[in-house]
């Protein structure tokens, strides 16, 4: 769009940016002071210097956490992507089962995130749970409270059901806003299947499946209230994501230098990785 | 009220769109800017009704300075390219829009929606959104929406572009109509030079960001002052070729050569471009001088009255555009006639040197 | 290669076909012949995509059968019917280069790399793309990406039939018909049989040898360019082909002639106009009517200059409009005056139909 | 054809279930509940809902979610629609880094902030409030509006602004009159994230919240790990934390997935 050039549109931006500043300039202020002092409590204060970042990126627990993270990350990225578009290539396009299809497929995202932990905490516990009595009847030997390997398979089967719709919805808004001219030129091409998927489809949805993978990327790095509900972490540290870790840090220990040390290495990733998903995704995107 | 452009430039970061500008545009009068797409045409329009502000340069309506007021204050209205309604109000709501901020009384708005939407052809659809129209109903709604408040300046950019050709006709008939009883300045963009003529009126040729010529639509039509002009206000483009006047003759390079009559004989010798309208060259001979010529055609188009005939005259693309059907098969080697007595002929610099047997000046 | 033909075919959307306004396109018999240029034309909404739709396998009819070289195609999909299509809007593989575009419909044959390579380069020369064969396709121009679509029909020696939906939408004016004679050129060299709908009369008539003219569903008359000029079946057709469009005044009939406002005028269809019953209308372009000594009484109303030719509108004494079109050189009577009628080209219509016509009532 | 629909038709199911047993476990008693497995209630009941709603700390934590999830997205959106405009419309200096920046906000850790708005809302007095929740929240849910809004905004051509201007509206009567209800359907569908984001986060408003405006979500973590396992309270609350959301997916089914199409990165 031809835009035209005016200073005082800053006018119409302004309330947007105090208030988004008041919430994250001023408490990431704080995180920035916390994390080069020391505390022994009393509201006393000492420089630190940079001696919480060296300790917090040479530990080990931060590793581990941060590998965990990873692991998670790119876990539920590698399932809920192509299982979102899949679905999203198999849903219908027009009439009456869009709006249910839509509807039911959104429920997911809109239970508060606690309840999602709830719901499947109770879901497959073992004895009374659906799924954990479930699989122990077909002969699994299944207990996520004391089984790290349930715990991690219990935790990336509740993401997956937590936030594959989004994919979904993305994908197939994506999909829909394909002209139909774009269809019947691949059919007169005598396109197969596959290759009006790769052709037509995934072209036209780059843009949206960009997103997806940002969003699934940020949320899933910051996921903390559902794997606390679930599994509080374990058995032992086995699901300790960063943002657990770090919770457990500021208030479970109330070593705030670390843990502000810690917040702001954590969101520097995020940034970084953010950026390099971005600028990958993004090329040739320009030419 | 006139409206004068003084000395207008338009820079948008580095890029000029409009070259320093003058133009008066007199009460009552229909005037077209005439150019290609991305000529210039928008932002002038823009300019006029005070949308963008000047580079430089001063705008002057009705003898007051009017460059940096607001565009609400000024008295203008705007018809697009796109058919540019209220999506959320109803065909009646648009229309009365403009006299609700007037603070015009109840009874007298309802009234001129009435009269303005049974002008336009609009009163059973009063009561529909826009997006329940057609397309010619919505940008009929769209000029009633302009029409209905008496501005002193009402813009047309390119109203009939997106409309079926025989909409397009209906309503560029109906249009000089409308204009017909006000004393506004009627200002209207448009790509096609058949447009301009037909409306009549004043017409400005546009190009690249510059008026290259303004006046009577039919005295620039007939001189046009250099060789954009020309070509500006030609459909299908101006044939063109060099020649070189050599004493009483002008030279055509191999293909014809023929006496310089009239004004064309005082030229001085040397070098011109022609410029030879397609209608102007023709299969049978016609008109003052036909002259032969020979070309190749490239694609002779037949319409149920008429004969385009594309082809291929010493390098340069020709057309000629005449009455009748003939049908020349593609490649063939075929003979045309120009009609020199009705060449433009251009110097150097690309100025009208003469033109139809008249001294340009 | 193939012909095409209609065996009573029809479509219609409502669940009960047999009550017929509910027809979106009525019955019809027709027989497109191998290599020739069609036309559908017509006003938005008149069915000429409905048809297109139907003989590309996009949509199925309703009623009768679509048979290519008489094979019934009931049940084919488009990608077994051998044709090509070229859209409104461009459609191309963003992602692909210029050639991979062209290449793709050979490809998905299984088409040997060496044979598509030659096929590719021989359709990049016709559509003047060989520049660009390795860049991207979407950063192309508009024209560009019309041109690599036909380009990817034209691939394919197997075509029986590319068919264009108003391919000429998004092109810049001026571009416009440097694409049309484009296309009209390739029709000319390779003699495959293509078919184009537009709205637009002069895209139809100079690119058509027949033009299929349509209107609510119906197809109202077929022909050439020429027919449909000279010899329109029906009022509409006068009105839609031809611009201006022909002139229709209410008349009587007697003595084999036609009786406007008292005035006996000569007719082609006199005779057969005789017996017909209902609403008598005598239809007579602009072109042929001449302004004369004697004939229907008129008054010149208006006068529009449209450079290579003028179009004067006239009131009848029954307060009809009735428009000439004459050429500069020919004055113009001031005031009351008469015209007269190239007899055979002015015919009596009765409700609407030509009175003796293949279709009369 | 048939087989294509099966695909969503599992996935639903796959969705579905974790629900059931959600609703399934609602309407039981305790007794049964820690008896054994049983695919639907045997002894059906309603006392859990019954205990839910004539227990004060129970349903106004639902009040009070509702509040500040209210207020939260009346405020984001407001806030939002004249800077998605400027956006939209205008090139000013620096436009380009604040639209950025205000989308890494979308990435900032709740976990990081938590206590530091604990601090701040409390250093301002605000803690305990709905509007601090409320406030806490815009954090992640005016980025989010403003990208929304922009998209839909860029769909709507700058002619409609110029042809009210030239009929003479002032800049906020185009907004408020023309303007807003053509993108309506885009406010409807930035109304909705904003609830929905509010709704569903827990850590951020459990943080700033004590008693006056502790929301729902967070009254059931108390539950959870005070009285024991009472599942079946439990699960009727959490049942009761899906409905808002099923009623707002309901009410702009048809909007989603056109709101997504028209964002922009």
């Amino acid at each position: 769009m031809r835009k035209t050039v005016n200073q005082r549109a800053w006018l119409f931006v302004l309330p947007v940016i105090v208030l988004v500043a008041f919430n994250a300039l001023l408490p990431l202020m704080t995180v920035v002071n916390y994390s080069v002092q020391e505390t022994f409590g009393n509201n006393e204060f000492f420089w630190a210097g940079l001696t919480w970042f060296e300790q917090v990126i040479g530990s080990e627990r931060f590793h581990d956490s941060l590998i965990r993270q990873m692991i998670f990350t790119f876990t539920i990225l590698a399932i809920e992507i192509p299982l979102g578009v899949v679905i999203a290539l198999a849903m219908p396009r027009k009439g009456f089962w869009v709006s249910v299809c839509l509807v039911l497929m959104a429920l997911p995202l809109l239970i508060p995130w606690n309840v999602v932990g709830a719901m499947w905490n109770i879901f497959a516990l073992p004895e009374i749970g659906l799924m954990g009595w479930g699989l122990n009847a077909l002969g699994f030997d299944y207990n996520y409270t004391r089984q790290p390997g349930a715990a991690w398979f219990t935790l990336i089967l509740m993401d997956v059901w937590h936030w594959t719709s989004l994919v979904v919805l993305l994908a197939y808004a994506g999909l829909v806003s394909i002209p139909d001219a774009y269809y019947q030129a691949a059919k007169i091409d005598g396109a197969s299947s596959w290759a009006i998927f790769r052709y037509i489809q995934l072209p036209k949805m780059k843009r949206v499946l960009t997103i997806a993978v940002l969003l699934r990327f940020m949320d899933s790095f910051n996921i903390y209230t559902e794997p606390v509900v679930l599994t509080g972490g374990g058995p032992g540290n086995s699901t300790t994501l960063l943002s657990i870790d770090l919770v457990k840090i500021a208030l479970g220990q109330f070593d705030l230098g670390p843990a502000a040390a810690m917040s702001l290495i954590y969101f520097v990733i995020i940034l970084l990785l953010s950026w390099v998903f971005y600028s990958l995704m993004m090329r040739n995107e320009e030419d | 009220m006139t409206l004068e452009l003084k000395s207008v430039v338009k820079r948008v970061g580095g890029e000029t769109h409009i070259h320093p500008t003058d133009l008066v545009l007199e009460p009552g009068s229909f005037n077209v800017l005439l150019g290609t797409t991305l000529s210039g045409k928008t932002t002038l329009m823009q300019l006029m009704a005070g949308l963008e502000r000047p580079t430089e340069g001063e705008i002057w309506f009705g003898g007051r300075n009017v460059t940096g007021v607001a565009v609400q204050k000024r008295n203008v209205s705007m018809v697009y390219q796109q058919f540019i309604n209220y999506p959320s109000f109803s065909v009646y709501d648009n229309i009365a829009s403009p006299l609700k901020l007037g603070g015009i009384g109840k009874a007298e708005i309802d009234r001129r929606v009435r009269e303005m939407a049974d002008l336009m052809k609009l009163t059973p659809m009063l009561q529909r959104r826009p997006s329940e129209l057609s397309g010619g109903q919505q940008q009929r709604t769209a000029m009633a929406r302009a029409l209905v408040k008496d501005a002193d300046l009402v813009l047309l950019d390119e109203p009939l572009a997106n409309l079926d050709f025989k909409l397009r006709e209906e309503l560029r008939d109906e249009l000089p109509k409308l204009f017909a009883d006000r004393n506004c300045i009627a200002v209207y963009a448009t790509t096609e030079p058949m447009e301009a003529l037909l409306f009549g009126g004043n017409t400005a040729t546009v190009h690249e960001g510059r008026v290259t010529q303004f006046g009577p639509t039919h005295r620039s039509y007939l001189n046009p002052s250099d060789l954009i002009s020309a070509q500006v206000f030609s459909d299908p483009p101006m044939n063109m070729a060099a020649v070189r006047k050599q004493g009483a003759e002008i030279v055509l390079g191999e293909q014809a050569r023929w006496s310089a009559d009239g004004t064309v004989g005082d030229l001085p010798d040397g070098e011109y471009t022609i410029g030879i309208r397609p209608h102007r060259v023709t299969v049978a001979p016609e008109g003052g001088q036909p002259v032969p010529i020979r070309g190749s055609v490239k694609i002779a188009e037949l319409s149920g009255s008429e004969s385009t005939i594309h082809f291929d005259m010493d390098g340069a693309d020709w057309v000629s555009l005449g009455h009748g059907i003939h049908d020349l098969p593609i490649g063939a080697e075929a003979g045309f006639h120009v009609d020199v007595s009705r060449a433009m002929y251009f110097d150097a610099e690309g100025r009208l040197a003469a033109a139809a047997g008249r001294r340009a000046g | 290669m193939a012909k095409i033909t209609l065996e009573g075919m029809g479509k219609s959307y409502a669940p009960d076909p047999d009550s017929d306004p509910a027809w979106a396109l009525r019955r019809l018999d027709f027989e497109f012949e191998d290599g020739g240029a069609y036309a559908l034309l017509g006003p938005s909404g008149c069915g000429k995509t409905t048809l297109l739709n139907i003989i590309s396998g996009l949509l199925d009819p309703t009623a009768g059968q679509v048979l290519f070289d008489g094979q019934d195609m009931a049940g084919r999909g488009p990608d077994q019917r051998n044709i090509a299509q070229v859209f409104q809007f461009p459609v191309i593989y963003d992602t692909m280069t210029v050639r991979q575009n062209l290449a793709f419909p050979l490809k998905n044959r299984g088409v040997p790399a060496a044979e598509i390579e030659a096929r590719v380069a021989e359709i990049a020369e016709m559509t003047e793309l060989t520049g660009m064969l390795d860049r991207r396709a979407s950063g192309l121009t508009a024209d560009g990406k019309q041109k690599i679509s036909l380009g990817r029909g034209l691939v394919r020696d197997d075509v029986n039939v590319i068919m264009f939906d108003e391919p000429l939408t998004v092109i810049d004016p001026h571009l416009k018909w440097q694409l049309r004679s484009k296309l009209k050129e390739l029709h000319r060299r390779i003699r495959r049989t293509m078919i184009y709908v537009t709205h637009d009369q002069t895209e139809a008539l100079t690119f058509a040898d027949k033009v299929v003219l349509m209107k609510d569903g119906e197809v109202v008359q077929i022909g050439t360019p020429v027919d449909l000029f000279e010899r329109p079946e029906h009022t509409f057709v006068g009105h839609f082909i031809g611009s201006p469009g022909m002139n229709l005044l209410s008349c009587g009939v007697g003595n084999g002639r036609a009786i406007v406002g008292g005035a006996e005028v000569a007719v082609a269809n006199g005779e057969a106009a005789a017996n017909t019953g209902g609403r008598l209308e005598l239809g007579v372009r602009p072109e042929f009517v001449r302004f004369a000594e004697t004939g229907i009484p008129v008054r010149v109303s208006r006068v529009m200059d449209a450079g290579r030719y003028r179009i004067v509108e006239t009131l009848t004494e029954g307060g009809e409009i009735l428009k000439l079109l004459i050429d500069n050189e020919t004055g113009i009577p001031s005031e009351a005056t008469h015209v007269s009628f190239d007899p055979a080209n002015a015919r009596i219509y009765s409700d609407g139909w030509l009175a003796g016509g293949s279709r009369a009532a | 054809m048939k087989k294509r629909g099966l695909i969503p038709l599992v996935y639903i199911l796959f969705l579905m279930l974790p629900i059931y047993w959600l609703l399934n476990m609602s309407f039981k008693t305790t007794n049964e509940i820690l008896g054994g497995l049983t695919l639907w209630p045997q002894t059906f009941t309603i006392e859990n809902y019954v205990a839910i709603f004539s227990d004060a700390t129970w349903y106004m934590g639902y009040v009070n979610s509702l509040l500040y999830v209210s207020i939260n997205t009346v405020l984001s959106v407001a806030v939002a629609l004249p800077a998605a405009y400027a956006f939209s419309r205008y090139r000013f200096l620096g436009d380009k880094h604040v639209f950025f920046w205000l989308l890494t906000n979308r990435m900032a850790p709740a976990a990081v902030f938590a206590l530091p708005f604990f601090q701040l809302y409390s250093a301002v007095g605000l803690f305990d409030t709905h509007i601090a929740v409320a406030l806490a929240h815009t954090l992640f849910n005016i980025p989010l509006a403003v990208w929304i809004l922009e998209g839909f905004m860029s769909g709507v051509p700058k002619e409609l602004d110029e042809t009210a201007y030239i009929d003479g509206h002032s800049f906020w009567s185009f907004f408020i009159r023309i303007f807003m209800p053509t993108i309506a359907a885009g406010i409807g569908v930035a109304m909705f994230f904003c609830f929905m984001f509010s709704w569903v986060e827990l850590l951020l408003a459990k943080t700033l919240t004590s008693v006056e405006a502790k929301p729902i979500a967070a009254v059931m973590t108390r539950t959870a790990s005070t009285s024991g396992y009472e599942l079946g309270l439990l699960a009727a609350a959490g049942v009761l934390t899906i409905v808002p959301g099923a009623f707002v997916i309901y009410f702009v089914r048809n909007y989603i997935a056109k709101g997504f199409a028209l964002g922009r990165v």
